[in-house]
């Protein structure tokens, strides 16, 4: 008997996807995101200063007793930001999955017949359709003001991104040969979509995420600047940074400290999901 | 072509320092007009005054000057207001000006649809007797002591074209420029009336009004030229340009409203006065002034501004930051650790004010749950009855003869307003000062004392400051004014090179 | 003869670390002369295609030379920067790749594909010229209507079309060395024949040399003066072709001269087993269309079919005449446009069993690359039938999967390895493993041995009639190698256009065949004997 | 083609007809009035109700829907409440300056994220694939209130090289028209573009890894072809899906960004009508950006199918 005796084991997933997190691409983006986490994480801890406490030395630069100066009400701005990016960490971690979840739901709901593809697709064009203004004072007007509310419009802006995505790559997948293999095999159409097709239309799902938890700073700032977010005082990176919008001119450095911060987070990000790509495709 | 050249250029190119024919004066605002408030004061009055005129104007000491009415004369009991009226007046449409012009004017304001702030002085009107085309007598029900802002604030339309005024398609008046085009929420522009009967004036060929939500993005068309003159700058940005020689800041000590505390005096906690009082010894006036108004503005606990006949240095400054005082108040009405509602409107500026409050207030253990909302649902609030116990807006109309905020400005009003403030003696010292015919008599005087003992009692409206109205003006923009209502005159306006 | 491609002692490991890797190419070396063919044959998995794929420098990713140099005119490719060696692949050495359904890209025409090809090095052609030649070049391996199939994109070829569709871009620039890996796998007898003397042809008119990689010893007996024998990665014998396939010396060799089917040997079904009087699965005139109404391709027209247990159906025909579409009707993963099957009297498709194939009617797909998902490890590949249909535990099942690894040939230890680590040849193994998982009474494989090489093919072919023996398994065996159909089947049905057009006995058809396409397929047959070209 | 139009336009429809009935719903939804907006800041509850009466706001919420929908069908959009004039001129007014900006903003979307997306798919490292990484993470960063605000500082206060803000029509003064859209047009293209490169790049990357490329490479086909010529190709498709997601974006962050730079389009016209609560030009402009996007959906789709053969019509 002939046997190919090489016995050479390819990784499993997960550790491919260790790997990947641990070349030095994964690795610096872990870093930047661990970093700015886990500074708003612990910001109680790494600053005494309420971050809402209000002084008269306003627009100061920064400085010994205030790191990176204070804002226009004179509050410390080292204290804000940390919060801040407490607060966004804590809206994007909760929004994106509850997006992307639904999304991806909404897409497997659409592989399961041509009318609920139908149906999901249109749902996803009048979901895309409405400009974000006007959802986000919607929902901003039911609930009111608050963190929910920031929560809802992330999500809601993420749902269609990850449906059509995962949907494109299922309508792709789905039509290669395994899957039909599978099927003959005695898989059921659910076991089909869910253990064949889904672990290898995921791919593009990683980048998605990527833009997604950058976009959820993004969305979480314009509706700070639309005054539609998180209820003041209360610090978020977007309302600093709208805040620092009418200073950019005289005291550039109000900014520099939030666009740091999702500089930091938006770049990390992508450098994890670059990192996972290359260790998929490896 | 460049762009930017071209921008600068549509003020055309004049040379002369001295009065010249001639240019486009750009002037930037931050929103535009609501046509349906064509006779109300709303957030823009820029236009008022460009295509219609009123029958008098204010000087600085609220002394009426002619305009479409040259002269007038009041009977001793007050009763009957004769007016003689201009008779080289055309409308735009080419149409003479006559005596019903102004019959219309008024009854025009009677109209609740008009929405006009003074309609319950225009109401006092009850008959008109006109002695020819150009002179006219008013019948009044009753003797009111701000007749003249009532003319200072009514502009006098084309009868024939209102519909078309209130919808913003046409403007039909007999003032200086002529309505040539709007772009809704974008632009206004307007060309000089050849035909205006005060000789020589316009200088300019026209004006154009562009509107520029962004206040950035307003400041920065000032800088870079495009515009050469707005109301609408920030006073914090402001402050950067007093140094810049190229700009003119002139402040007007009208002002441009007066920030305050709203206070429902039927919620929780706060129906006690010295609770309300507590409040308006908590906050940092000097502060917030400094910060949220970069300064343009003044510290005030009363409604008046200095140009007014009921302002008073001691009442202006009743209230002081004393947070001691307002704690032992609080200990008093045994509302010491109280969390209460605060509405404010969700754009910076008052987002701003309303933080600072906020923080101002928790220092003498109120704490406050702030709402933002956008102003359209501020103002329903505010016309229903429905606001929080706290809510933080601005007022008008405390620039003019004192009785005109109280028969006039929402918050203040008697009769009925957001703070479900009602007493008798409040009322009756309101129509006591307003059913008069005179305003700065020593009684008069003494009314408005009044009006101010009851306000700096009770507190329903608590008034923080009065802004500063600040007129950033290019150094090529001369000549200009507003009168009491803002409403831009730009008969003498002119641009140099 | 001068040496335009010398080789020597080229080494070629996977994976990251010595430790873990494998070396797939152990000091393979060799000359090839101007004008020189030059066949590979070896065992399935003996590293021939990543030898093919090291000469060019385009190993899969985890694959590295480790030792050993390819020397083209003098310079040695194994280290030559990547911009020089761009300017010597295609134009002066030239590759057919083993799996022609992924390796042309499915977004461009083919006639792009071409254009790309004859302009890649610079040609100062203008673009009618390319054109025209283009068109040439598909006319040359038999691609009906060329001209007009320029604008057509590669999913609307059927699979041997593609196969010359890659043959046709390897030809572009008349290179020096043209390495064609398994060039005429997925080709009837007939296509076969027009391919290799096509190849033979450019050999003798151009003087390419040629590296012909494959399985099929008939092929390079045809095509190759020289022959190279490898084996766990070394090349275990070369010669002449004709003096090693008559004298093999190399016990390996030997073997596989000796698992060689000839067309002449008669079929040994009948000593196999014998088939049961009540036909298992009953098909009558099924049809199938494919497309929309407008742009319909009828591949089926009526074919009436009998499969009894234990009996081996041969099914033979022509490319593209609808040997894939039956076997994809039968277990029901196409709906039919028409007809029945039934299975123990009992009509597939309808009643309780509606919604799906059939447990005991199984596939081994044509294509092994794109039929198994690159995701899963062999052992989950093969374990999920058993999975689904609830057989056995979880050590039941692994030993399940072990036993049948074991059975096509394949180490158990590969079990947790993902398709992408597997030869061609391993990766049909798996299929027939997981066809045969759930242990299924009727098995349909689609071209099962096509990348096998003849010991293994012996192999896998004894483990069929095992089955078939002691379960009384029946096959529809689908295959273009007449002489391994004879072998195996107990009667043969010969497809064209897309109608069963002879069925009978299956030494009947070979000996005596009644339709002239069958006459025609059995003329093509390459025996083992070299042509006339080749033994010059 | 004809039968994919002809089975499309049915849900197109029926979206366009859901999204009638959100609009209206969700502008009743948000507090406020628009009688309140109209009777100005000092008004009494009499008057808002009058106006109220007037404006018909007083009857049964169905009803209103109906008579809205009725006057929509009959191609009449009727007045505006409180921005005056008819909904049909200021929509006619608005839309050349956004479609100006969007178009505009498109285009600059696709030739900022290709070169982006290509060269940061095949420049692993090195100072080129740096640049090309940090402009993507910092456009994606830096969000456009703080984008625009820049450009202006930037280019029109300290430069003096483009206006700070306005508009003018490009078919009657091209060469103004192109240096006012610049600044609008590249600060709402920025994310988007950030966006469709990550994407591009991502496809591009998978695509070189396919067996297709290893064809092409094998047949000597330069790098930049293959990248060009053969990946991109492939990764177009989803690209393409990217891209009709972001128009969506880029019509939403018109709003934001015709404010900052004063461009007077529709953007400015939904928040203006917003913030006045004039429901019938929020409500037609609602609905006219719904079509559009269903119209969109309806090309990326088509664009899809031509993009990539294997996708069939039905
Ligand atoms: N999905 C499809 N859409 C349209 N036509 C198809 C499709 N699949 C196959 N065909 C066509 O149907 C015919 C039969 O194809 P089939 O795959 O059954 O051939 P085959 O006999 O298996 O050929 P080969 O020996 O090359 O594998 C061919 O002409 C092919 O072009
Ligand atoms: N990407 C890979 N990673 C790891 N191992 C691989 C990879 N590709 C091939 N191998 C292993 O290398 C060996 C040689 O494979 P190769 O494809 O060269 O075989 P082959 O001789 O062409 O076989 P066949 O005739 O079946 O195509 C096989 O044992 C295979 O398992
Ligand atoms: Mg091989
Ligand atoms: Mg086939």
């Amino acid at each position: 008997m002939t046997t190919a005796a090489l016995p050479l084991k390819s990784a499993a997933p997960r550790g491919r996807y260790r790997a990947a997190l641990l070349s030095p691409r994964g690795l610096t983006g872990l870093v930047l995101v661990g970093a700015v986490a886990l500074a708003g994480l612990l910001a109680p801890l790494l600053t005494g200063t309420d971050p809402n406490a209000q002084s008269a030395l306003a627009l100061a630069g920064p400085g010994a007793a205030h790191p990176f100066g204070t804002d226009d009400l004179g509050r410390d701005l080292y204290s804000r930001v940390l919060h801040g990016i407490g607060t966004d960490l804590a809206l994007i971690v909760t929004a994106v999955p509850v997006g992307a979840l639904l999304g991806c739901s909404a897409a497997l709901l659409a592989a399961t017949s041509r009318w609920a593809d139908l149906a999901v697709q249109r749902a996803f064009d009048l979901l895309l359709a409405f400009p974000g203004l006007i959802l986000a004072l919607a929902v901003t007007a039911v609930l009111g003001p608050g963190r929910w509310p920031v929560v809802i419009v992330i999500a809601l802006a993420e749902i269609p991104g990850y449906g059509r995505q995962l949907r494109a790559g299922i309508l792709v997948q789905r039509e290669r040969e395994y899957a039909l293999a599978a099927r003959v095999g005695g898989a059921s159409r659910a076991r089909v979509l869910l253990r064949h097709v889904l672990p290898n239309a995921v791919d593009p799902l990683i980048v998605q995420t990527a833009v997604a938890l950058s976009l959820g700073v993004f969305i979480e700032g314009a509706m700070s600047f639309l005054g539609l977010g998180v209820r003041p005082p209360e610090p978020t990176l977007g309302s600093i940074l709208s805040q620092s919008v009418a200073y950019l001119a005289t005291h550039p450095t109000f900014a520099a400290a939030p666009l740091a911060a999702t500089t930091a987070l938006v770049l990390g990000f992508t450098l994890i999901a670059e990192a996972l790509n290359r260790g998929i495709r490896r | 072509r460049s762009a930017v050249e071209h921008a600068r250029n549509a003020a055309g190119a004049v040379d002369a320092d001295s009065p010249r024919r001639g240019g486009v004066l750009t002037v930037a605002t931050g929103i535009d007009i609501t046509p349906s408030l064509l006779f109300a004061v709303s957030a823009n009055t820029l236009v008022q005054r460009l295509a219609f005129n009123t029958l008098t104007r204010y000087d600085d000491r609220l002394r009426p000057q002619p305009e479409l009415a040259t002269a007038w004369e009041v009977s001793p009991d007050g009763l009957n207001v004769t007016l003689r009226l201009r008779e080289d007046v055309l409308f735009h449409s080419g149409r003479r000006f006559t005596a019903d012009d102004v019959v219309f004017a008024v009854r025009n304001l009677q109209n609740p649809a008009r929405s006009a702030q003074l309609r319950s002085t225009a109401a006092t009107v009850t008959d008109f007797r006109k002695n020819g085309d150009f002179e006219l007598t008013l019948v009044l029900a009753h003797p009111v002591s701000n007749l003249f802002d009532l003319f200072e604030f009514m502009i006098v339309p084309d009868r024939e074209s209102i519909e078309d005024a209130v919808t913003g398609t046409r403007l039909i008046g007999t003032g200086p420029f002529a309505l040539t085009g709007r772009k809704p929420g974008s632009s206004l522009s307007f060309a000089r009336n050849e035909q205006y009967w005060n000789p020589g004036r316009p200088h300019l060929d026209g004006v154009e009004i562009r509107i520029i939500p962004q206040a950035e993005s307003l400041l920065s068309s000032l800088r870079t030229g495009q515009t050469h003159l707005s109301y609408n700058v920030r006073g914090k940005d402001a402050a950067t340009l007093v140094d810049d020689p190229r700009f003119r800041i002139k402040q007007y000590d009208t002002g441009s409203g007066a920030h305050y505390i709203g206070v429902d005096v039927t919620a929780e906690h706060v129906r006690d006065k010295r609770v309300r009082q507590a409040i308006a010894w908590a906050v940092d006036r000097d502060r917030l002034v400094q910060q949220a108004l970069g300064g343009y503005g003044t510290v005030s606990s009363v409604p008046w501004p200095k140009s007014s006949p009921a302002y008073t240095e001691a009442g202006a400054t009743h209230y002081r930051h004393d947070p001691e005082r307002a704690r032992a108040l609080l200990r008093e009405a045994g509302a010491e650790h109280i969390t209460l509602p605060f509405a404010h409107s969700n754009e910076a500026g008052p987002t701003a004010i309303a933080q600072i409050l906020q923080y101002d207030l928790r220092q003498v253990g109120i704490e406050t749950v702030l709402q933002p909302a956008d102003s359209p649902t501020m103002q329903k609030q505010l016309i229903s009855q429905s606001m929080p116990a706290l809510w933080t807006l601005s007022h008008g109309f405390a620039q003019l003869q004192p009785a005109t905020l109280a028969v006039s400005a929402y918050p203040f009003n008697e009769a009925r307003n957001s703070s479900r403030f009602a007493s008798p003696a409040y009322t009756d010292v309101v129509q006591r000062a307003w059913n008069r015919s005179d305003s700065d008599s020593p009684e008069a005087r003494a009314l408005h004392q009044q009006i101010t003992d009851v306000l700096l009692d009770e507190e329903f409206v608590i008034d923080l400051a009065i802004a500063g109205l600040v007129e950033v003006a290019g150094r090529r923009a001369r000549g200009v004014t507003l009168n009491k209502f803002g409403y831009l005159n730009l008969d003498d306006a002119y641009l140099t090179a | 003869m001068t040496t335009v491609l010398r080789v020597t002692d080229l080494t070629v490991r996977f994976g990251d670390s010595d430790s873990q890797g494998a070396t797939a190419v152990d000091g393979v070396s060799f000359d090839l002369g101007a004008g020189d063919t030059l066949g590979i044959v070896g065992e399935s998995g003996s590293g021939k295609s990543t030898t093919a794929l090291a000469l060019l420098r385009m190993l899969p990713p985890g694959g590295r030379i480790t030792a050993g140099s390819v020397h083209l005119a003098g310079q040695d490719l194994a280290a030559l920067p990547e911009t020089a060696l761009r300017a010597l692949r295609g134009r002066r050495i030239a590759m057919v790749f083993q799996d022609p359904m992924s390796s042309l890209n499915p977004v461009l025409t083919v006639g792009r594909q071409l254009d790309e090809a004859l302009r890649a090095h610079g040609g100062t052609r203008r673009k009618a010229e390319r054109r025209a030649r283009a068109a040439e070049l598909l006319d040359l391996v038999g691609i009906p209507d060329a001209a007009g199939r320029l604008r057509d994109h590669p999913h609307r070829f059927s699979g041997g079309q593609r196969q010359r569709i890659m043959i046709a871009l390897a030809l572009a620039h008349d290179a020096e060395v043209l390495v064609a890996d398994e060039p005429t796998t997925a080709l009837d007898p007939t296509v076969q024949q027009q391919i290799l003397r096509l190849l033979t042809r450019i050999n003798r008119e151009t003087g390419t040399a040629l590296v012909v990689i494959s399985h099929d010893l008939g092929v390079i007996a045809r095509t190759c003066r020289r022959l190279l024998v490898m084996r766990h990665g070394r090349v275990v014998e070369s010669g002449a072709t004709a003096e090693v396939l008559a004298q093999p010396e190399h016990p390996y060799t030997r073997e596989l001269l000796a698992a060689v089917p000839r067309l002449e040997e008669p079929s040994r079904a009948a000593a196999n087993s014998t088939p049961g009087t009540r036909p298992l699965l009953t098909v009558r005139g099924l049809t199938k269309t494919y497309g929309s109404r407008r742009r319909a391709v009828t591949a089926l027209h009526g074919v009436d079919l009998d499969l009894h247990p234990g009996e081996t159906l041969g099914l033979v025909g022509e490319s593209g005449s609808g040997k894939s579409t039956l076997a994809r009707a039968l277990v029901q993963a196409h709906p039919p446009s028409g007809g029945s099957i039934r299975f123990r009297g009992e009509e597939l498709g309808r009643g309780a069993r509606r919604d799906g194939p059939h447990r005991e009617v199984q596939l081994v797909f044509q294509d092994p690359y794109s039929s198994l998902n690159p995701r899963m490890t062999a052992g989950q590949i093969i374990a999920e039938p058993l999975i689904a249909h609830r057989l056995g535990d979880r050590e039941q099942r692994a030993a399940r999967v072990a036993e049948l690894l074991e059975q096509v040939g394949l180490d158990p230890a590969v079990a947790d390895r993902h398709p992408r680590a597997f030869s061609g040849g391993q990766r049909q193994r798996i299929g027939i493993a997981r066809a045969l998982a759930p242990e299924p009474s009727v098995l349909v494989c689609d071209e099962p041995v096509s990348a096998l090489d003849v010991s293994v093919q012996a192999q896998v072919i004894e483990l069929l009639a095992r089955l078939q023996r002691e379960l009384g398994l029946a096959v529809l065996f689908i295959a273009h190698d007449l002489a391994v159909v004879r072998r195996v089947s107990h009667r043969i049905a010969v497809m064209h256009r897309g109608r069963i057009v002879e069925t009978g006995p299956a030494d009947r058809v070979v000996t005596a065949p009644e339709h002239p396409y069958t006459a025609e397929l059995l003329a093509a047959v390459p025996g083992l004997e070299p042509a006339p070209a080749a033994s010059r | 083609m004809r039968t994919f139009l002809l089975k499309r336009l049915p849900s197109g429809l029926l979206v366009l007809a859901l999204a009638s009935f959100l609009v209206f719903l969700i502008l009743r939804l948000i507090p406020g009035d628009p009688a309140t907006t109209l009777a100005g800041p000092d008004a009494s509850p009499a008057t808002v109700a009058a106006i109220r009466g007037r404006l018909g706001l007083d009857q049964p919420l169905f009803g209103q829907y109906v008579s809205w929908l009725g006057h929509l069908l009959s191609g009449d959009l009727g007045p505006s409440y409180a921005i005056g004039g008819q909904v049909s001129d200021l929509i006619g007014n608005g839309l050349g300056a956004t479609v100006q900006l969007t178009l505009g903003a498109l285009l600059l979307v696709v030739l900022i994220a290709l070169p982006l997306g290509v060269v940061g798919a095949t420049t692993r490292r090195g100072p080129v694939a740096a640049a090309v990484q940090a402009v993507t993470t910092g456009v994606l960063a830096v969000p456009p209130f703080v984008t625009g605000v820049l450009l202006v500082l930037l280019f029109a206060v300290s430069f003096e090289l483009l206006p700070a803000g306005g508009h003018e029509s490009l078919l009657a003064e091209p060469d103004l028209a192109v240096q006012y859209l610049a600044m609008p047009a590249l600060c709402l293209a920025l994310p988007s573009a950030a966006v469709l490169a990550r994407y591009l790049k991502d496809g591009i990357e998978r695509a070189l890894a396919e067996d297709y490329v290893r064809t092409a490479t094998a047949l000597g086909v330069s790098r930049r072809r293959i990248v060009w010529r053969h990946a991109l190709p492939n990764a177009l498709p989803s690209a393409v899906t990217v891209l009709g997601l972001q128009i969506g974006h880029l019509v939403a962050g018109a709003v934001l960004v015709e404010r900052i730079f004063a461009w007077p389009g529709l953007g400015q016209l939904i928040e203006q009508g917003v913030l006045r609560r004039d429901y019938p030009l929020v409500q037609d402009l609602l609905l006219l950006v719904v079509a559009v996007y269903v119209a969109v959906q309806l090309l990326t789709d088509l664009a899809y199918t031509w993009l990539d053969p294997r996708i069939r019509w039905e």
